[in-house]
């Protein structure tokens, strides 16, 4: 293990407390809603938050009796916070000569990684002449500098716009896979953790509650969060047989399990009648209509009754049924179609 | 990023500030007006001439340089204290910059006598070790004028320290910036407007400054006559001359504060 | 023209048969005066003096700003040409006269005994400046005995000089022996022949338009008279001549 | 948004910068150790006990606190105007806000008698149409106060304007605000620290004014006489009494400003 | 029309000019990059910048001779900008207060909006006590408060977490269905746009490159921005019947055009061979691998050749391929999963 922690932080009205190992080259995403304690844990990390507790290691050597400036450490902050009175050149430089390069040598490197990340023509820009994508790439060749066993990057892409976004996560994927120490990166966006991380960490309220590699996640998740993230309708339950009792309901699926269980499915999985339907679904309860929202080319339904569920449908069939809030509906779901693992 | 607001659009600006404004400036400049017209106009050009007076300009203008720069090494450390480090009884200490502020200015200068003059605290041990005595000389001038403006040096920048933007520096931090370095490379650099304000309200003050220098540092031509004190002994004879010489004075500083302030403030 | 409005400032004679004078007197008069005015008090019951001590120069602008003063006593005949120059008061009478003495800080480390000792380069020497009546009179005292000297400083006010001999700064100075008495201990007096010929006089009037009338000359009176002179000399005023 | 750095972990703190630090802060602090060496401590009791003492401190707390209520009510606005108002020649009436800086006291209250005097510009005016005369009045003490201690108000509060969000002023302009209400209830909550701390320095500058007082308004015990006067005339007679006399000043300051100064600095 | 806008502003390195029609109860999304004027244009709108030319006609009335305190347009900024030292109800009754309510009617509007808001409950607390999505809520009722006819939106969902924004996105969607004035709301975000909006404007640099309603924007894209932004590849050339010649290669299309068109097709249409395949698609072309990355289930791979395109594919088809960047490869795309339309 490259990294292994434990974060303590004890606020007054919060507390984060985690475990963290992180393999040589890995990267791992923290990924939860605000306030989760996301930046919180990167800047224990780095040094800039004290532990009330845990500790940190780094190749084997505690890292948290050290100050910020002496941890193998590269840090990418959300906004970047790149110094704007530097050229991007001398802000890349800055590291490598804080950490006794001498002036030539520390330039001589700050060109190669400008040159890395694809912006040797704006080495003499300064920040504010940079747009968002630079800035970012710029804010990493800079963590990068220090050469840091440990690279510590908050929410690196999230002020980037759609189109930028796209292009600039797969130049940041690149690079991370060049880099062979630990990483973590935090994020709330599903996608970035998805392309740029091979396992997520899953937080809430400074707790981990679900880990695993992405695709793992993103078919199993645990927590209506996660669920909501991946885009799926997710209830826990108490499993007996091929059955799992949530609520009043029970839902019918392929797996066999007991005890407490989960079942998961698409909102695309769930069909809509106006009366109730006569078949092979077996996965049939009566729902009111919350609301309607487009999404996409198609049509959100939120639906209230025994279980809450989003369903999305085609505006052909909006059309069809004349869906209006307020009205009741039958909902079903194949068997087929759900996914159920243990709690 | 926020746009600069269009100030055509923006209505005209309301009288109950407007007129208030007007007062105030008014308060402030009027005064200058009185001195402006018992100036004895026909024989300003021979009083102006007399070589004294070039000699107290030039020497108010570098003494009160000099004593900027002075606040600016001790002071500029002072107040990153202040906002930086968590001093036991800060509230204390800051309370405690603001002495020379409320220190009738005689007073600030016996009290330097007693710790800097010859039988002084420190100004014994002074003298005897390096043979330096400041009262009565330029140095005492400038000793003198320090004393009473740094503390609008510090209190300025201590409040630009506060309201940059600490995360700057944490980045600097995690790049393996001592804080020596992230002071100096990147804190210096991103509060220079603040501090150029400061200096500006210190050097302004330092010009203007008599109690303290001329209980400190005396009064002799050439070496502690600045404008001030030209200024006062004038006025017990002549009060014309008097008002000549505050007039050049005032003239010196307005020329060099318009030339410069607005680049300092406006820049963020 | 008397009463100077209702509005007027604090020093106007105030209603209710209560009357008041109001005093501009030289810093240098400020014990002196203050112990004449108690006296002044106690023989006109009901009647308040009010002191405003300051620079005479200062003083001599206010009155002429039109400042509500009913005496103006002056450190210097300059200061007040300025006040009967504008037509403000006429007839000033020199009530006492004040001499020069070296005053040296206690013990004389520089071993200062007569006028000629301040020539020394290596004694530190403060003056008064001469556009002050001391310095003025220093001048002339260091004319009559034919001396140059090089002072390390050219105070605004003699108390300004004294302080840097009080405190050691300064080896010798020359200041009114009136203020050697006041500072006694901590400074010695040494007297010299030269002094005679400065002497400072100290001029007082009432003012034209005083605005408290008959008091003021009264005030004048009590200085002039022979319990003022009993103060003035106490405190080392030479009693101006007859 | 941002956390506040642990300084537990942010390393100590460099000795070049502490260095010079503790070095101001010695410059500034020691010669109130030698008034407090020279103080007469045994009779200190009995003399503080005497009433003009009492009264002299009360009315230099009355004067400066409404001088500086006088220059919130003037400065605010002035410094809105310079910081929100595209005002031509807006560097050069900057540089005229700074006159009462230079212009030595003593010449200030000269000028101000100049206009505001009985038979000044303004003054003579003020007189015949309103009856209200203001040299050697306690309201003069606060005229000459104010006009000292303003400038430094309208500098703190115009860096605290152009430092301010400009955005929450066009917020509160698309609800409908005029530019009135935009200052009274957007922009003057926003910067209230700055107006606070600003009011500190004009506060302790009109504690301290002494050349101004005398000249402007005389040294009448207990209408003009403030602390700063008495200590002058103790001066003149009584040296210790001087100290004394500034100690006491400088002990209710301090006490006063270490009371509230925090609160200000640290609120954002 | 409701709005009728010629929007002219010029800067030294930039100058918009766009046109913009919204009629009554309309929602109009400016979609665009960072940096192409969306927000300059709203501003323009408010009255915080002023036009170099053109003119605002709200309800037939001109609106741009008037300073911004007198326009009855409510805006919400991008990062809310609630006053902090006001509570959610004081900053909402601000704007009624302003326009000359009484302080208890100003409450009591403040309160009902509140209400309709959902956050009656959090009335008495200051912004900093509320949460993104709060805040954000808050917001929208002190715009809808002055009773605008004009509502002008900023990015506001930008600050939000994935789980939240959904929440708060449907929110939003019904409040403005409530509003009877046009609104203009400014997003990059393309699912935002697709759920809130009536009609697309897309702006690139200062003007407009494309408007309609969102699902024939999402299936039509005019510009590269577009593309990217609903994931389509885009390609421009010249019809020639049922072939469109783009650079050398010339896609089969099953619509019929002739001049400038454009073709666009899905990244899941296109499939990838090791060896020239000998089948049905008619159109195929030889590629570089550039990039392969991780694309939510799927592996995004990036190609480079006679035309740049994505291409996804699952994780099964990536390791049968055995591709590595670099490598040529065939790639095909039916031509009934192309899609085309004149430029
Ligand atoms: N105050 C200003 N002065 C000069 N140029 C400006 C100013 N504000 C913005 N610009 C420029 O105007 C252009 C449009 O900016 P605008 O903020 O409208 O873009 P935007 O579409 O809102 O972008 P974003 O998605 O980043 O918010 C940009 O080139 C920007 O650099
Ligand atoms: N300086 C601070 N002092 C006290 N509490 C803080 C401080 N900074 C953050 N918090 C609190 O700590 C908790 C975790 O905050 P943190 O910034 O780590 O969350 P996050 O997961 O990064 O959220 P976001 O997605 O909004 O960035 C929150 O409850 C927050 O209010
Ligand atoms: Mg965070
Ligand atoms: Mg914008």
């Amino acid at each position: 293990m490259t990294l292994d922690a434990r974060l303590i932080v004890n606020r007054p009205a919060f507390t984060l407390d985690i475990a963290l190992e992180v393999a040589p080259g890995e990267v791992v995403a923290l990924l939860g809603p605000n306030g989760a304690g996301k930046t919180t844990a990167l800047r224990a990390l780095a040094g800039l938050t004290a532990l009330s507790g845990g500790h940190i290691a780094l190749d084997g050597r505690p890292l948290h009796t050290r100050p910020a400036d002496q941890r193998p450490v590269g840090m990418v902050f959300q906004d970047y916070l790149l110094f704007p009175h530097l050229s991007a050149l001398d802000n890349v430089a800055f590291g490598p000569r804080c950490r006794g390069a001498s002036r030539s040598e520390a330039r001589r490197t700050a060109a190669a990684l400008l040159e890395r990340v694809g912006l040797a023509a704006h080495a003499t820009a300064k920040p504010r002449r940079l747009s968002g994508g630079q800035a970012q790439r710029v804010a990493l060749a800079r963590a990068l500098a220090v050469e840091p066993r440990l690279l510590l990057l908050d929410e690196p892409l999230a002020a980037l716009d759609a189109h930028t976004r796209l292009e600039i996560r797969s130049g940041l994927r690149r690079h991370l896979a060049d880099f062979d120490g630990a990483t973590v990166l935090v994020t709330h966006d599903p996608l970035d953790a998805m392309v740029l991380a091979d396992r997520l960490i899953v937080v809430e309220n400074g707790a981990i509650v679900q880990q695993g590699a992405p695709a793992e996640v993103a078919r199993r998740p645990r927590t209506d969060y996660v669920a909501r993230l991946v885009g799926l309708n997710l209830y826990r339950g108490l499993g007996d047989g091929a059955r799992i009792k949530v609520g009043e309901l029970a839902f019918s699926t392929i797996e066999q399990l007991d005890g407490p269980a989960f079942v998961a499915f698409s909102p695309a999985a769930v069909a809509l009648y106006r009366t109730r339907p006569d078949g092979s679904p077996r996965n049939l309860w009566q729902a009111v209509i919350d609301g309607i929202e487009r999404h996409g080319d198609n049509v959100r339904v939120h639906l209230d009754g025994p279980v809450a569920a989003f369903v999305d449908i085609t505006p052909a069939a909006l059309a069809d049924l004349d869906l209006t809030p307020g009205q009741r509906i039958w909902a079903s779901v194949k068997a087929t179609e759900t996914h159920a693992y243990p709690a | 990023m926020s746009a600069a607001p269009d100030r055509r659009l923006a209505g005209r600006p309301p009288w109950v500030l407007v007129v208030p404004a007007l007062l105030g400036l008014a308060f402030l400049v009027l005064p200058l007006a009185g001195l402006l017209i018992r100036a004895p106009w026909p024989t300003l050009p021979a009083r102006l001439a007399e070589p004294q007076v070039l000699e107290a300009l030039r020497l108010s203008l570098v003494t009160a340089t000099i004593a900027t720069a002075v606040c600016l090494v001790l002071g500029v450390p002072l107040a990153w204290m202040l906002a930086r480090v968590d001093l036991p009884g800060r509230r204390l200490v800051r309370a405690l910059v603001t002495v020379p502020l409320v220190l009738p200015p005689v007073v600030g200068g016996v009290a330097l006598l007693l710790v800097l003059g010859r039988r002084g605290l420190i100004g014994q041990w002074l003298e005897s070790a390096f043979g330096v005595t400041l009262p009565f000389t330029t140095a005492g001038v400038v000793v003198a004028e320090a004393f009473v403006a740094m503390p609008f040096l510090v209190i300025s920048v201590e409040g630009a320290l506060r309201a940059a933007d600490r995360r700057y520096e944490e980045a600097a931090a995690t790049l393996g910036a001592s804080r020596w370095t992230v002071f100096r490379r990147v804190t210096l650099p991103l509060v220079a407007p603040g501090v150029m304000a400061g200096a500006v309200l210190c050097w302004a003050r330092a010009l203007g400054e008599f109690g303290a220098t001329i209980t400190f540092a005396g009064n002799f031509p050439g070496t502690t006559r600045t404008m001030p004190l030209a200024v006062y002994l004038a006025l017990e004879t002549e009060p014309e001359a008097a008002i000549v010489l505050s007039l050049v004075l005032l003239a010196v500083s307005v020329i060099i504060l318009a030339g410069l302030r607005d680049r300092w403030v406006t820049s963020p | 023209l008397a009463a100077c409005g209702s509005g007027g400032p604090a020093t106007s004679a105030g209603g209710g048969g209560a009357k008041e004078v109001t005093v501009f007197a030289a810093a240098s008069l400020t014990g002196t005066f203050t112990e004449l005015g108690k006296a002044f008090e106690a023989a006109h019951p009901g009647t308040t003096v009010r002191f405003n001590f300051g620079s005479s120069a200062t003083l001599a602008q206010q009155i002429v700003q039109g400042a509500p003063a009913d005496v103006f006593a002056a450190a210097s005949p300059a200061t007040m040409k300025t006040v009967t120059d504008a037509s403000l008061a006429s007839a000033p009478v020199t009530f006492a006269r004040n001499t020069l003495q070296i005053a040296v800080p206690a013990g004389n480390p520089a071993r200062v005994d007569e006028l000629k000792d301040l020539a020394d380069p290596r004694v530190k020497v403060a003056l008064c400046a001469e556009q002050v009546p001391c310095g003025a009179a220093a001048a002339k005292a260091l004319a009559a005995a034919g001396l140059k000297i090089t002072p390390v400083t050219l105070e605004q006010d003699v108390k300004a000089t004294l302080t840097k001999v009080q405190l050691g700064e300064a080896d010798a100075a020359l200041v009114y022996k009136t203020d050697v008495i006041a500072a006694a201990g901590k400074v010695e007096g040494i007297d010299f022949p030269e002094a005679g010929q400065a002497v400072n006089d100290y001029p007082i009037a009432a003012l034209a338009k005083a605005p408290a009338g008959g008091a003021a000359k009264e005030f004048v009176d009590l200085v002039l008279s022979q319990q003022g002179r009993g103060v003035l000399t106490k405190a080392g005023f030479e009693a101006a001549p007859r």
